[in-house]
């Protein structure tokens, strides 16, 4: 398994631009040192459309230089602190959005359309500081209707975590929709599976309605409890005390950095 | 049975602000939010249906289609209240949830906007929730926006706040004028200890009315079924819910 | 069962816009001669994104101001007769779209946005036909980019057949998702199901994943075989000899009246 | 074995204009480049994957994100071919599917554009194909350009037609010019019967090939594992072809 995991780490190069999922969506912990040993740095990281210890992990290990999100924390166990460390002394870019931009910005990569339209945003700071979002008169409204455009988000590698894939590279997300989202959005997805099953995803109406196709997937790997500590929906609950131990620790950098040489290498 | 606590206050508010919704969404780790809407579905019950739905829950979630679901239920007119919060709220409803200081190299930093920036523009009745009421909260100004409170005319915005509920009161969103207007004080608050954990002006009576409590009936169902309903979900919540109500039951009533 | 169906044609009233599925993904067949008896006309119907047999039948019965779609047709059992006689007599409006530009729309719906972008469609009729639809320039390109704009698409009401729904109003659509699509563009929705089931649909994350939540349900009725002769999906298949005696029938007005006299009802 | 038949003719030319492919969709109704793109997938198979999708089938879906799916795979650039028709198709690579006639009162209407205004866009390989060629098919202007062939500068089009495949011949298409190029004649056609069932103006070899039929393991192919594949989707298609290939077989071979 291991092996399998550095395999699929290592399509993961330097300045590429990665789509991680929501905590509860479905994170490819698993995947998490494996990219650390991989090294590959100067990242752009797409949180879709929040991120959390993942997150935290490959800023704390220096290997993030931008983070697109429309949040960062450890949920019940606090701030993520390598990420607002990491902001506070500006040593990473951050480019802060609210959930439905990300989701607006993944869609129009999905239909392959240079921006959509959302509505809110208008006099907030999140639009005042995205010079790369423009502001346009809806041209179907009669009297003046200003509407933000949201370019689109197109991740090279999309990776997640999921209950279940088969030998063809299906891989089931139940009704994770925006797992779906990403890996339509970016040029490559890497999934990591609970396990690995021998029926055919596809051949069952039931299983296929919550199945992201092969098309989609570039490589899957088994890693079982591969969301640790976070949970995956219908196998096993988020490890909360986990979290804030890690919490704790990655206070310091030197914490941190005691904490991902014991706890995560076991 | 022991007069109402201080959370059973808010959470009996927080219902009779739900009054008429449909459908509210409530955080994930907002646990009065949620008790407030549970309260808000059993009175309704013989009446109509209310729909909670709880963010990141499996139990709670009746969405099917990701986690976009929420917004654009919002977006259709489908979500009828929500909660935020802040780590800064000001005098005109804007709400700060990125961190103070100057951006982006700010000098505390909180996780960051969410879905604020779209959801106070959408839903109707968008319901301020901070129970810490302090002038490092309660600000004259926010250092940054994550969502205004009021947007000018011309802007879609069919959404926005109602009400702003603290440990300490509650108050009402003027939309025209804009600004806060104190409803009501809850228990034990004066007007001035208000006025000064307030870092912004509000309008006020000059003797304001004390934030209603629940009735017995309304306090037996909080303290059965919705106590229980909670739990599920928040089971450290209701467990330090349990353990105030133990210690304040009248003697005699204690094990 | 009848008497269902009739009270959930009721909900149609006259110059309403509807919106019903292609062929194959769940036609309420069932609904038709209610739709029929209820009366309703001036009818605006969005086909999504293409129209069959209950589009011509509903033509036929003359309740049908307009149509849009981006193609209406029989199959296998060839043109829609009803539907190309009244467009030859500019009896009934035609808004001819494209496929991808009628889920555009439901989209911009279901986002709450004005409108969307959309490729292609630059130098067709089919543009040239719309005025409104508008093109703009990307504002995102250096140079002149034309890109065309869909409004959304508002559906008072979206009629669709599914194999199951349960006792609170979810229903099942499988990976027929431009059901959900029609439901969350959609005012109200009318379903009717091949079965209604005692289980929960949500609280099996399984079932859950193609189901349309009760949200977005007006009301359901049971119809057993209600897309016949259209076919569902993992129920039965299409019934093409059926298709093909309306066909032939319905060649003229008064053959489609003598076949609607006695087949349907029957 | 006999001869390659007509069909087999078209099968195998498709085949071949399908080289290096990756994904194909097909409409529901059409078997001969179904039948192509099956024969692509089984030459294709000791090398790499060939995904078809045939609309409208449960068994060759493998979407599962409702009819909206085709198009954002072609938006996506995971969509390499596909086929259109056309009422009528002009010497531009105009294609009609609307009607003839002014639009919209037509005179004779067919079904619609379905997704072909988006498609010829977007696909990088559209094969016209359509057997009937004839000069009301083949026309010098189409009534109504359901998706014209070719698009200004400046118009994002990562897509168009590379060829036209009909019962007489197969053209290429020249994008710069634009216009057809007669690539070869199928068995028996001579280039005047093509020029007079042509109503556009095409560029040609004064003395152009034959359009190359399969050789034997490829024809033993198609009559053997595609015949079978394509009978579980177009059975009536397949009976027919099993029964031409019974009609033509050598004498002796016959049961």
């Amino acid at each position: 398994m291991t092996s399998d995991l550095a395999r699929l780490a290592r399509r993961i190069r330097p300045g590429m631009t990665v789509a991680l999922p929501v905590d509860y969506a479905g994170v490819s912990m698993a995947m998490t040192r494996p990219l650390i040993d991989n090294g590959a740095g100067d990242l752009h990281l797409i949180c879709v459309p929040t991120g959390g210890l993942q997150v935290d992990q490959l800023i704390g290990a220096g290997l993030v230089r931008r983070v697109e999100t429309s949040a960062v924390s450890l949920g019940e166990a606090g701030g993520a602190p390598r990420f607002n460390a990491a902001v506070k002394a500006g040593r990473i870019e951050i480019l802060d959005a609210t959930c439905p931009a990300i989701h607006a910005g993944l869609m129009a990569a999905q239909k392959g359309v240079p921006f959509v339209p959302m509505r809110g945003l208008i006099g907030s700071d999140v639009l005042a500081r995205r010079p790369d979002w423009r502001v346009i008169d809806n041209p179907f409204a009669a009297a003046g209707d200003p509407i933000v455009l949201i370019p689109a988000l197109c991740p090279d590698v999309a990776i997640f975590h999921v209950p279940m894939a088969d030998r063809s590279g299906n891989v089931w997300i139940g009704r994770r929709r925006e797992l779906a989202a990403m890996a339509y959005a970016a040029t490559e997805t890497i999934v990591t599976a609970e396990r690995i099953v021998e029926d055919d995803l596809l051949a069952d109406e039931t299983t296929a309605a919550g199945t992201l196709p092969a098309l989609y997937v570039t490589a899957v790997a088994e890693a079982p409890r591969g969301a640790w500590p976070y949970g995956l929906w219908g196998a096993y609950p988020t490890d909360t005390d986990a979290l804030k131990r890690y919490a704790a620790a990655a206070r310091t950098e030197d914490g941190f950095a005691a904490y991902m040489g014991s706890e995560v290498a076991a | 049975m022991s007069p109402a606590l201080p959370r059973e206050i808010l959470i009996h508010t927080i219902a009779g602000l739900l009054d008429g919704v449909r459908h509210v969404a409530v955080g994930a780790s907002s646990p009065i939010p949620a008790a407030g809407a549970m309260l808000r579905r059993a009175l309704d019950e013989a009446a109509r249906e209310v729909r909670l739905s709880i963010l990141g829950s499996v139990r709670h979630n009746f969405f099917t289609n990701g986690s976009a679901e929420l917004f654009d239920s919002a977006a259709q007119g489908r979500l009828d209240a929500f909660f935020l919060g802040g780590g800064q709220i000001d005098g005109q409803a804007n709400v700060n949830l990125v961190g103070t200081g100057d951006y982006p190299k700010v000098d505390v930093r909180w996780p960051g906007s969410f879905g604020s920036a779209y959801l106070y523009f959408t839903v109707p009745k968008v319901i301020l929730f901070r129970e810490e009421h302090s002038p490092r909260v309660m600000v004259d100004k926010v250092d940054f926006i994550s969502a205004p409170g009021t947007s000018p005319p011309g802007v879609y915005r069919p959404g926005g706040p109602v009400a702003l509920l603290t440990s300490r009161c509650l108050f009402g969103f003027d939309r025209a004028r804009p600004g806060f207007t104190l409803a009501s004080l809850h228990p034990g608050q004066t007007l001035d200890d208000v006025r000064q954990a307030t870092g912004f002006g509000f309008a006020h009576d000059p003797a304001p009315p004390t934030t209603p409590g629940p009735d017995a009936a309304t306090l037996r169902l909080m303290r059965g079924r919705i106590l229980e309903e909670l739990a599920e979900t928040y089971p450290a919540f209701a467990a330090d819910w349990a353990r105030d109500l133990a210690a304040h039951a009248p003697e005699g009533a204690t094990a």
